[in-house]
């Protein structure tokens, strides 16, 4: 009795912290631009602030796929890149199209999305590891024909120019503009995220990322569940490719490397599978990080410790401090292996992954399993 | 010859086996019994060192195996039917019977260790090249007793030989178990099917949760109303 | 009325008969135990009905329509659900949402209605909800209570087994196909089961059961077959197969025979 | 086109093949034994090659040198890659792979995704942007002329020289006793334990024979072309991951053949005109299904060319209607379609029409492929889409034949 009480509180609280947690960080999130009015702040922060939330979204919509139905996407980038390209095909002076701004948004997503139904069609059957392997040739595909169908992508060289999106007469044409309206669809998209994730829809993924084939003799139908994740996670690649584009005002073929599918992979890996907190604050780590590293030690430290104080440091350590850039990815690829050795649920775990990912071998798992349960079980009904 | 003292298992924290003692003397027929999730494979791999113990010792005639490696356990002359048989389903008959003998490199030995096995199962020299996959249930028993006696063992361990087969084939199996042991070899048998092993057995220990909850004579333990009631099926 | 009829259904694996002329039939409201050694082609009789093999000849007729050829979800939105002999259930969903899986199919609200959350699929969520732990309580307090919103990893060997037949009850299947729901648990606990299955055909579900208890067997079913090597070797009332040489030499045993 | 180019291209294509292959390998044995893609094989590779032209480049080989010291210096700098670099591919295994064992399959995935990008910028921060450049002394010059197209000493030597390392590595895989080892290990894990195997020293051997390889393959590469960049390896990998599928994974002359078809398909897909190709994609079609065909047992072979229905036996009512449908597989999908209509309540015809269009639907594919190639056929592919066609190549394999050309061979448990 007195044990449940207690847990019954501490529950209580765990919520009511959550929720003050989110709000702090929304409210954070909302006034984050101010402090650059107030001249805390330099105008590079603001504009790392808005590449932050496209990754965001970027992340969020890749965990739909790996951390809510549990299939590996190593070609994400691919569907930012047709989201793109749609918002600089239709926006630019390149071809002469000029569409208005909820067209072109809506238009990004559509053809990701469209794209998404047209790869996922014939490769969702796969097994995971060949899903991972077919979704990364799509997305160099998709990055070899950017480069090369010069006529309507100009190829290596670019789409410049892209214009100003228009909405409701308001010309978004400034950072903090661009943050508050990235920052609109990140929180729209949380709440469709949230509304999916406890549908029908959601229960469905989940069940098969548990156990394909239970799920299946329950009635679902696996093939399309699972389209439709890879459907939904590509809309919000679309819509983060149009906001970027429109953000950048020019996309060229590099910007959608292999390497920056990675880089979203990483965010969710490290931030946590399947946790919305966790790959907001993965995505917010990894881009802000290299930043951060570099302007401590570039501009902080030495205004308090005096200009030369890192001289004293060995050269190879000054060197790394100063141009975290070139060492990010290696220290990236370490933090995945390390991450998957010691903490594989992420930083900021969701319970069920948490729970996946600590499992040890079924085979030998199942005796104990039955006896370590039993006796709780046993426990709990001397409680009850 | 084989001596479990106190012995304790965990899986991570879970405690499995709690402090059990078992002893298999030379030329015996032991059967350990027990139901689903009892701790019997745990038992198992314990003695052959693939899962190690927190404490307790395992005392194999007379040394202490506990930090001894598999393949050397194998090398003293212990060998194991695992259950399920767990055969190479790509290799052939004939090399199954070779993965027996891995840790053997007297080649002589294991020549006349090969045809001792197709002595005693003419139907696997019939078969040796043909791919263990393709071998019905009863046939595929054999290899798997064959390939334990290939590593020319002192002590055999069975884990559930009766599992997945027919009445018929397990009387058969058995009565394999007990020819083997008039060859010489110690024969601990892990069972679930109490009727069939303690009928051949000479002593029996019966495992709940972990712990060691009886152990006596087979015929014994056949009267008694305990095992009758949870192991035979009579109300 | 035949609820469920196979006609000659044969599959190979590799060419040996898993399933072989295999003719069974089955009436509304009636339980049928399948007995017989491991390897006899229960299991595999099984995953042919519920569509996750295909069958190499013969028909399937669910109500005198062919399940052959349709997909497992397919099948089981006309109305058959399953259980497994090794448990399937979806460990790191709550109880809750297991049963709620289950229900998918028979839930109406279409995509974009989820996406925005509408107010009908709020009402149907709710009385989704309602309706599973209503089938919950089946099992008296077991799975009910704080239980409910527990990982379903959490719970005891008997407890999936439970929850594994809840997750079949909830898409309410004309047919219910149960294998071995007593394996891994107590003489009293079997006994209980066997009660419950008792209750649950008496709620005017239809049942196929694989047993190997032959207590559960003699003490649940109205027919038992017997199946060896693939094919069927015997069938008629509990007593009767029981006595039947074919099954005693194949699967009793003189031993069994006698508890029996 | 004369055929000199013709030749050229099937030579450099089979040369191109034989390091594809040697890549593969490594895939193949490390998927069979752990169900994994070692994604950082192909960074193993570059780091093979880097070593190797590192060493030559340390040692000061020149133009000068008398032959016999040359080729030892080249012998040297192949052990030495080939140590070192097995070195790196068994702590890899150690250190990335093995705490993950026993987790589910997504996080050695992401393991091994993390050791190639580590891997990869590793070699960018030691060596820089700049591709290594390849001794010119260490690579032999000369040609044999074969039907006027010229024969490259050093492909003669990579071709010998694969073949004679996979004729190596099949035998010491079938005969020895640690190849038994490795089999028994990949068919049943823990089984292979309980008969003594150390199963551990078995998996490092897979990662210690994979990873030479593939460093032998990154120094001939490195002299086939002359440099190395510091991303080579990645697309390499993929390309020998796609060999790999393509031959069925887990599957050793799978691979092989495999490499040789990708090596050969890129070269004539950029070198020839589209109508050529055609002819090829046939040819390669019939060669794989012949496999197929010749490795099926003897019984079933005479069953699955000309009698589907005979497989088993089938009641009466069915029989004849599946004979006619065993037509369809030949004949084409409009009578599947007929069939499906008519005879829509027995599911056995359905089934087997169902197949019948689906096999019938894949041959029209390819034939309308074909029929657009021959159109085309003045048309040329440019060089910059290579590395498409393996994309494409490994993405249509994955969609139509997962499996592969010869089957995979990943063992079930009994």
């Amino acid at each position: 009795m007195k044990k449940t009480f207690k847990k019954e509180k501490l529950l209580k609280w765990s919520r009511i912290n959550r929720q003050v947690l989110i709000g702090a960080v929304l409210f954070l999130a909302f006034i984050f631009p101010l402090f650059n009015l107030l001249g805390w702040m330099g105008m590079v922060w603001v504009r790392l602030g808005v590449k932050v939330a496209v990754f965001v979204l970027l992340a969020l919509g890749l965990n739909i796929i790996i951390g809510e139905t549990g299939l590996l996407n190593l070609g994400y980038i691919a569907f930012f890149a047709i989201g793109a390209y749609t918002t600089a095909i239709f926006a630019s002076p390149r071809l002469g199209f000029h569409l208005p701004f909820w067209l072109l948004f809506l238009l990004s997503g559509f053809f990701a999305v469209a794209f998404g139904f047209l790869l996922g069609l014939p490769t969702l059957r796969l097994r995971g590891d060949y899903l991972a392997i077919v979704t990364l040739a799509f997305g160099e595909i998709v990055r070899i024909t950017l480069n090369n169908w010069e006529s309507v992508t100009n190829g290596p060289g670019g789409i410049p120019g892209i214009y100003d999106p228009v909405i409701f007469g308001l010309r978004i044409d400034n950072n903090f503009e661009y943050y508050y309206l990235t920052l609109g669809l990140i929180i729209l998209c949380l709440i469709l995220i949230r509304n999916l994730k406890n549908s029908r829809f959601g229960r469905a993924w989940n069940a098969l990322r548990e156990d394909e084939i239970a799920a299946e003799c329950a009635g679902i139908h696996v093939s399309m569940a699972k389209l439709l994740s890879f459907m939904v996670s590509s809309l919000f690649a679309g819509f983060a490719g149009c906001i970027f584009a429109s953000l950048q005002k020019f996309v060229n073929p590099q910007y959608f490397v292999f390497m920056q599918s990675v880089l979203v992979v990483c965010m969710v890996v490290l931030g946590g599978m399947g946790s919305i907190p966790g790959v907001i604050a993965g995505a917010i780590a990894l881009d802000t990080l290299p930043e951060i590293i570099r302007h401590t030690f570039a501009f902080w430290l030495p205004s308090f410790l005096g200009e030369d104080f890192l001289t004293s440091f060995p050269p190879l350590l000054q060197n790394f401090l100063f141009d975290f850039d070139r060492y990010r990815m290696l220290i990236f690829g370490l933090a995945i292996v390390l991450m998957m050795i010691f903490r594989p649920e992420g930083l900021i775990p969701s319970r069920a992954w948490q729970r996946e990912l600590h499992e040890i071998d079924p085979r030998l798992l199942e005796e104990t399993q039955m006896i370590r349960f039993d006796l709780e079980e046993e426990e709990k009904d001397l409680e009850v | 010859m084989l001596r479990l003292e106190k012995v304790q298992t965990h899986y991570g924290r879970i405690e499995v086996l709690k402090f059990i003692d078992i002893e298999v003397n030379e030329g015996e027929i032991v059967c350990l019994l027990g139901g689903n999730a009892s701790g019997k494979s745990t038992t198992m791999k314990t003695i052959l060192g693939i899962v190690r113990p927190t404490s307790g010792r395992v005392v194999y005639r007379g040394e202490v195996i506990n930090d001894v490696p598999t393949a050397q356990r194998i090398k003293m002359g212990i060998a194991t039917v695992p259950e399920n048989r767990r055969l190479f389903p790509h290799l052939t008959v004939l090399e199954n019977l070779e993965m027996g003998a891995f840790t053997r490199n007297d080649k002589l030995g294991i020549q006349e260790d090969l045809k001792r096995v197709y002595q005693l199962f003419p139907v696997l020299e019939e078969r040796k090249n043909q791919r263990a996959g393709t071998l019905s249930g009863g046939e595929q028993q054999m290899v798997a007793v064959g390939r334990a006696l290939m590593a020319c063992p002192k002590l055999l361990i069975m884990d559930e030989p009766s599992m997945g087969l027919s009445p018929a084939l397990v009387d058969q199996s058995f009565e394999i178990i007990k020819e083997v042991n008039k060859q010489g070899v110690t024969i601990f048998v892990v069972e679930q099917n109490a009727q069939a092993a303690l009928s051949i057995a000479d002593r029996g220990y019966v495992l709940q949760t972990g712990e060691i909850v009886m152990e006596g004579k087979a015929s014994e333990l056949l009267k008694s109303d305990k095992i009758r009631k949870a192991y035979l099926g009579e109300a | 009325m035949v609820l469920l009829e196979t006609i000659n259904l044969t599959k190979y694996f590799g060419g040996i008969s898993a399933v072989k002329k295999f003719n069974f039939k089955i009436n509304e409201g009636e339980i049928v135990s399948i007995i017989g050694p491991n390897g006899s082609g229960k299991t595999t009789f099984f995953n042919l009905v519920s569509g996750l093999y295909k069958p190499d000849s013969g028909d399937i007729l669910f109500e005198g329509e062919s399940l052959v050829g349709l997909r497992p979800d397919q099948i089981s939105n006309k109305g058959i659900a399953r259980t497994y002999q090794t448990l399937r259930i979806f460990g790191n969903m709550t109880v809750l949402e297991n049963v709620l899986v289950g229900m998918h199919p028979r839930l109406q609200s279409n995509f974009f209605h989820s996406l925005l959350h509408t107010l009908k699929v709020r009402r149907e969520e709710k009385e989704a909800r309602e309706e599973a732990i209503k089938i919950l309580s089946y099992f008296k307090g077991r799975l009910t209570g704080p239980r409910l919103n527990h990982p379903a990893s959490s719970l005891s060997y008997a407890n999936r087994r439970r929850l594994e037949i809840c997750r079949a009850l909830a898409n309410h299947p004309k047919l219910l196909l149960l294998d071995e729901p007593a394996a891994g648990m107590n003489p009293s606990e079997t006994i209980e089961m066997m009660e419950q299955i008792k209750e649950i055909r008496d709620k005017g579900y239809t049942i196929i059961l694989i047993e190997h208890d032959m207590k559960v067997v003699m003490g649940a079913s109205d027919r038992v077959v017997a199946m060896d090597h693939g094919e069927k070797i015997a069938e008629g009332g509990a007593l009767e197969v029981a006595r039947n040489p074919l099954v005693i030499e194949a699967y009793l045993g003189k031993k069994g025979a006698q508890i029996a | 086109m004369g055929f000199e180019t013709f030749v050229g291209l099937t030579l450099s294509g089979l040369t191109v093949g034989m390091i594809y292959a040697l890549v593969a390998l490594g895939y193949t044995m490390v998927y069979g034994v752990l169900k994994l893609i070692n994604f950082a094989h192909g960074e193993i590779f570059t780091v093979g090659g880097y070593l190797g032209a590192t060493f030559l480049i340390w040692i000061g080989i020149e133009d000068g040198i008398p032959l016999p010291l040359k080729i030892l210096y080249v012998i040297l700098a192949f052990l030495f890659s080939m140590i070192l670099t097995a070195t790196l591919g068994w702590s890899v295994e150690r250190f990335a792979y093995r705490p993950l064992r026993k987790m589910t399959r997504i996080a050695p995935l992401l393991s091994a995704i993390g050791v190639s990008i580590f891997l990869q910028n590793l070699i960018l921060l030691v060596f820089g942007v700049d591709p290594i450049i390849m001794p010119v002394a260490a690579i032999p010059e000369g040609y044999i002329p074969v039907f006027g197209a010229n024969f490259r000493y050093l492909a003669v030597i990579i071709i010998v020289f694969s073949l004679i390392l996979m004729g190596g590595l099949t035998l010491f895989i079938k005969k020895t006793r640690l190849g038994k080892a490795m089999r028994a290990t990949s068919q049943d894990r823990e089984a292979a334990e309980m008969m003594g195997i150390n199963t551990n020293m078995t998996i490092s051997l897979t990662f210690i024979i994979g990873s030479a390889l593939a460093a032998i393959a990154g120094i001939l590469v490195a002299m086939y072309y002359g440099t190395l960049k510091f991303d080579t390896g990645f697309l390499y990998g993929i390309k020998a991951f796609t060999a790999a599928v393509l031959g069925g994974i887990g599957n050793i002359p799978g691979a092989v053949i495999g490499a040789l078809v990708l090596g050969l398909a890129e070269n004539y897909g950029v070198g020839l005109k589209l109508g050529i190709l055609a002819y090829f994609f046939i040819l390669g079609l019939i060669v794989g299904l012949a496999y197929q065909f010749y490795f099926l047992p003897r019984e079933a072979r005479k069953k699955a060319l000309f009698n589907l229905a005979d497989r088993f036996s089938y009641d009466e009512g069915s029989l004849s209607k599946v004979k006619i449908l065993n037509y369809c597989y030949y004949g084409g999908w409009i009578s599947g379609f007929y069939f499906l209509f008519k005879e829509r309540r027995d599911s056995l015809v359905r089934i087997h029409a169902r197949q019948a269009i689906r096999v019938g639907f894949a041959n029209t594919f390819l034939f309308l492929v074909t029929l657009i190639f021959f159109l085309n056929s003045n048309y040329k592919i440019s060089s910059e889409w290579q590395n498409g066609i393996t994309f494409l190549v490994l993405m249509l394999v994955l969609i139509f034949k997962p499996a592969g050309i010869l089957g995979e061979h990943i063992p079930e448990k009994v």
